[in-house]
């Protein structure tokens, strides 16, 4: 995924200008800058929620717009609201969202949310689980997902030590087998795979 | 001249005595609607400029002063 | 067995899967909820009885103005419910997920529509001959009147959900949706209120019928466009 | 052509474009409403059957007509809006719909005094009139969502959706209802639409008339959308300097 130019204003303050990244297959991108820098906005930019920017992203070297059946089978995008609905059991969550993608059967299911942990909660109404909990929830969609390029925002919060180990080293395994990441976090992430940064508050100090 | 419908100024206030109300209650409501048209913009204009220069000179001032951080 | 995603074969099969998924959830969800299956029912018992309260008693008073009173209470209970179509999707974050979906979000939007209407409108139809009743509407008007409703109900499912889109994303919402959706569904209202009324005078009510199917049809085609439109905007 | 459209597009551009037209449009209303007013209220007959009220219809025709005219106009610059993202057109449909709403407003006050003398009453259910009531829902609907939504393009956008929806549904609710509204009561015995049937020295002075009104319905557009013009590009060089060019008021 290439960006170039970005460009986007909100309620009168310029978030970024000319801001190129390039995402490629095997690689972590972190995003960081202090709150209110537009990390979220970029992240909604780059996964086609939010259309308020000039520049323009590639995917695979096409236009984005031209081909967004094709980014949207390969690419998932967990934000702030993390997308489980209080009302049903993690399964009925991640059995409805896999079918948006791609249907997966309940063995991959049950086999996501024990790898995050949360073996005895399949049938559990989600209101019941604490926050760290449904956050792992969302987080097991990575696994069953087909997708290739993840675009997560501040996946890390909520989640206790374990569930941070747990999960870096399932950021790892995704870069290592090819696939990308794009992530926002506060803590010091550390993966075993290639990643670097781009910190939105220096880029904007020296423009 | 084409001829006038009314030979006089109060014949013509009478409107044919029976509906003299609501025609002029129409009329009354047409002066409204293309005056209010006409003239609110022409203020909320008058109003911009006025918010306008009194930002300008705000900044202007804090711009000759350095503020004390 | 992980059906391939990209295939075009297998979108059609997926785009179908999705479909059905979001309609079994919505009405999971639904069931799950058993107040949201009351209140359109409830709310319609009330606003119809409240009718006779305000007008009398006096049967022949009241058939006269059956019809519209069965049906300006239908319209007003699948009003009300229109409001959790997309509120609770859209702040716990799965609306995002429904917008990143690959599949073409015309048939998502269509699947929460529908099973917003067999959550709100079929109850309300099948509720209706007894209120019907009720009001002393003349029996030769019965089956019209649910046949009305039945199509009915649909166009007012499906213009709301342009209407609630629109304004998800907004704290006040409830008089703003009203203020959207009420003037765009008058004429479902005249027409279906017409039919029934016709009926009572024995006139023909073939037109009506046409003239209620091509709206509905209007609306199936169209509305779930504005609303998928909508939505984009408001989650923006 | 596409240099053209997209230069059409800079609000500062048609900014001073209004500024060179408007002296004109207003000489244009003066003299078109001088004349019309005068004709219409002092030389038109008294018609046989309606007597001196035929002169409502001087208000109530052009008013209604252009009042049907701006649902439409909204949803076209709605559309611009969402299709191209101009800028311009968003502050075109902003504008239209206060003045439509103001149009619909006078349509149905002049409509419902005009209707009084027939039905004796001051509302009747009458088709036109009901179509205008539920035209003057849509506009209020409109103007409640634009002023609801806070960001300036999302409210843009929203618009946008709903003034095409409800340009496509006025036919279907003006059908609707003068279909509803026919079978009820026999076809008011005199026709609102004077063209067909009236005789020259009626119908000239009423094209003078709508001509004027939509000279004015120009003017009130262009005025109102060169407000927002400035509302929104007033951090903008060109309104800082036409700001400090113009004398403090």
């Amino acid at each position: 995924m290439q960006a170039r130019a970005l460009f986007c204003e909100r309620d009168e303050r310029v978030l970024f200008s000319g801001l190129d990244l390039d995402v490629h297959a095997g690689e972590l991108v972190q995003i960081k800058g202090s709150n209110g820098s537009g990390k979220t906005t970029l992240l909604r930019i780059l996964c086609g929620l939010n259309d308020d920017y000039e520049g323009d992203i590639h995917w695979k070297g096409e236009d984005l717009h031209e081909q967004r059946e094709n980014f949207f089978a390969s690419m998932i995008y967990i934000g702030h609201r993390v997308g489980v609905n209080r009302i049903l059991t993690p399964r009925e969550n991640l059995r409805w969202s896999a079918s948006l993608h791609a249907p997966v059967d309940d063995m991959r299911i049950v086999a996501a949310l024990e790898r995050l942990g949360l073996r005895a909660y399949e049938d559990i109404p989600c209101r019941n689980l604490s926050a760290g909990q449904t956050q792992r929830v969302a987080l097991s969609r990575l696994l069953i997902s087909p997708a290739s390029l993840w675009i997560l925002d501040e996946p890390f919060t909520t989640l206790d030590v374990q569930g941070v180990k747990n999960l870096e080293s399932l950021l790892s395994e995704h870069v290592n087998a090819g696939g990308a990441i794009v992530l926002t976090t506060h803590h010091a992430l550390n993966v075993t795979c290639p990643s670097r940064a781009l910190d939105l508050d220096t880029r904007r100090a020296a423009a | 001249m084409p001829t006038l419908q009314f030979s006089s100024l109060s014949e013509f206030l009478q409107m044919g005595g029976v509906y003299t109300f609501h025609i002029w209650t129409v009329y009354l409501l047409f002066a409204i609607f293309i005056g209010y048209n006409l003239i609110q913009p022409r203020m909320a204009r008058r109003q911009f400029i006025r918010e306008q220069k009194r930002r300008a000179a705000r900044d202007a001032e804090l711009a000759t002063k350095p503020r004390e951080s | 067995m992980n059906k391939p995603v990209s295939s075009h074969a297998g979108t059609d099969i997926s785009t179908w899967q999705a479909f059905c998924a979001t309609l079994k959830r919505d009405l999971v969800i639904a069931l799950k909820r058993k107040n949201d299956l009351l209140n359109p029912i409830m709310f319609f018992l009330i606003v119809v009885s409240l009718f006779p309260l305000g007008i009398s008693p006096d049967p022949v008073e009241l058939s006269k103005v059956s019809a519209g009173v069965v049906w300006v209470s239908a319209l007003l209970a699948s009003m009300l419910s229109l409001d959790n179509l997309y509120r609770a999707d859209y702040e716990d974050g799965s609306l995002e997920q429904l917008l990143l979906s690959p599949q073409p979000l015309y048939f998502l939007v269509l699947a929460k529509n529908i099973a917003h209407w067999l959550i709100s409108g079929l109850p309300v139809v099948v509720l209706s001959p007894l209120l019907a009743y009720m009001l002393y509407l003349p029996s030769e008007a019965y089956w019209t009147m649910v046949l009305t409703l039945l199509i009915g109900t649909p166009v007012l499912s499906l213009f709301g959900s342009i209407g609630v889109a629109l304004t998800v994303g907004l704290g006040s919402r409830g008089l703003i949706l009203a203020v959207i959706v009420l003037p765009l569904s008058t004429p479902v209202l005249i027409i279906g209120a017409k039919a029934v009324t016709d009926v009572m005078f024995g006139l023909p009510i073939g037109n009506h019928f046409a003239l209620l199917g091509a709206i509905l049809a209007l609306a199936l085609t169209m509305a779930p466009l504005a609303s998928s439109a909508a939505l984009r905007i408001s989650v923006n | 052509m596409w240099l053209w459209f997209s230069k059409l597009g800079s609000p500062r551009w048609f900014y001073e474009l209004s500024s060179k037209w408007l002296p004109w449009l207003y000489a244009a209303m003066i003299v078109l409403m001088a004349i019309g007013l005068f004709w219409a209220l002092l030389i038109v007959p008294e018609d046989y059957q309606q007597g001196q009220t035929i002169r409502i219809m001087y208000v109530h025709v052009p008013v209604a007509s252009i009042s049907l005219a701006c649902f439409p106009l909204m949803a076209v610059a709605g559309t611009i809006t969402l299709v191209w993202k101009m800028k311009l057109a968003d502050m075109v449909a902003k504008s239209v719909a206060p003045i439509g709403a103001w149009f619909t407003g006078l349509a149905l006050a002049s409509g419902a005094i005009w209707g009084d003398q027939i039905w004796g009453t001051w509302w009747a259910w009458d088709a036109r009139l009901t179509s205008l009531l539920i035209q003057f829902f849509l506009f209020i609907g409109v103007i409640a969502l634009r002023s609801a939504i806070e960001s300036q393009d999302a409210a843009a956008k929203a618009c946008a959706v709903l003034a095409i929806v409800g340009a496509i549904n006025v036919p279907i609710i003006k059908y609707s209802v003068e279909w509803w509204n026919t079978l009820h009561q026999p076809a008011s015995s005199f026709s609102m639409d004077p063209v067909a049937p009236n005789p020259p020295e009626v119908w000239v002075p009423l094209l003078i008339m709508i001509s004027a009104v939509y000279v004015f319905f120009v003017i009130a557009l262009i005025l109102r959308t060169r407000n927002e013009i400035l509302q929104r590009e007033r951090r903008s060089q060109w309104v800082i300097d036409l700001v400090s060019r113009e004398k403090s008021v």
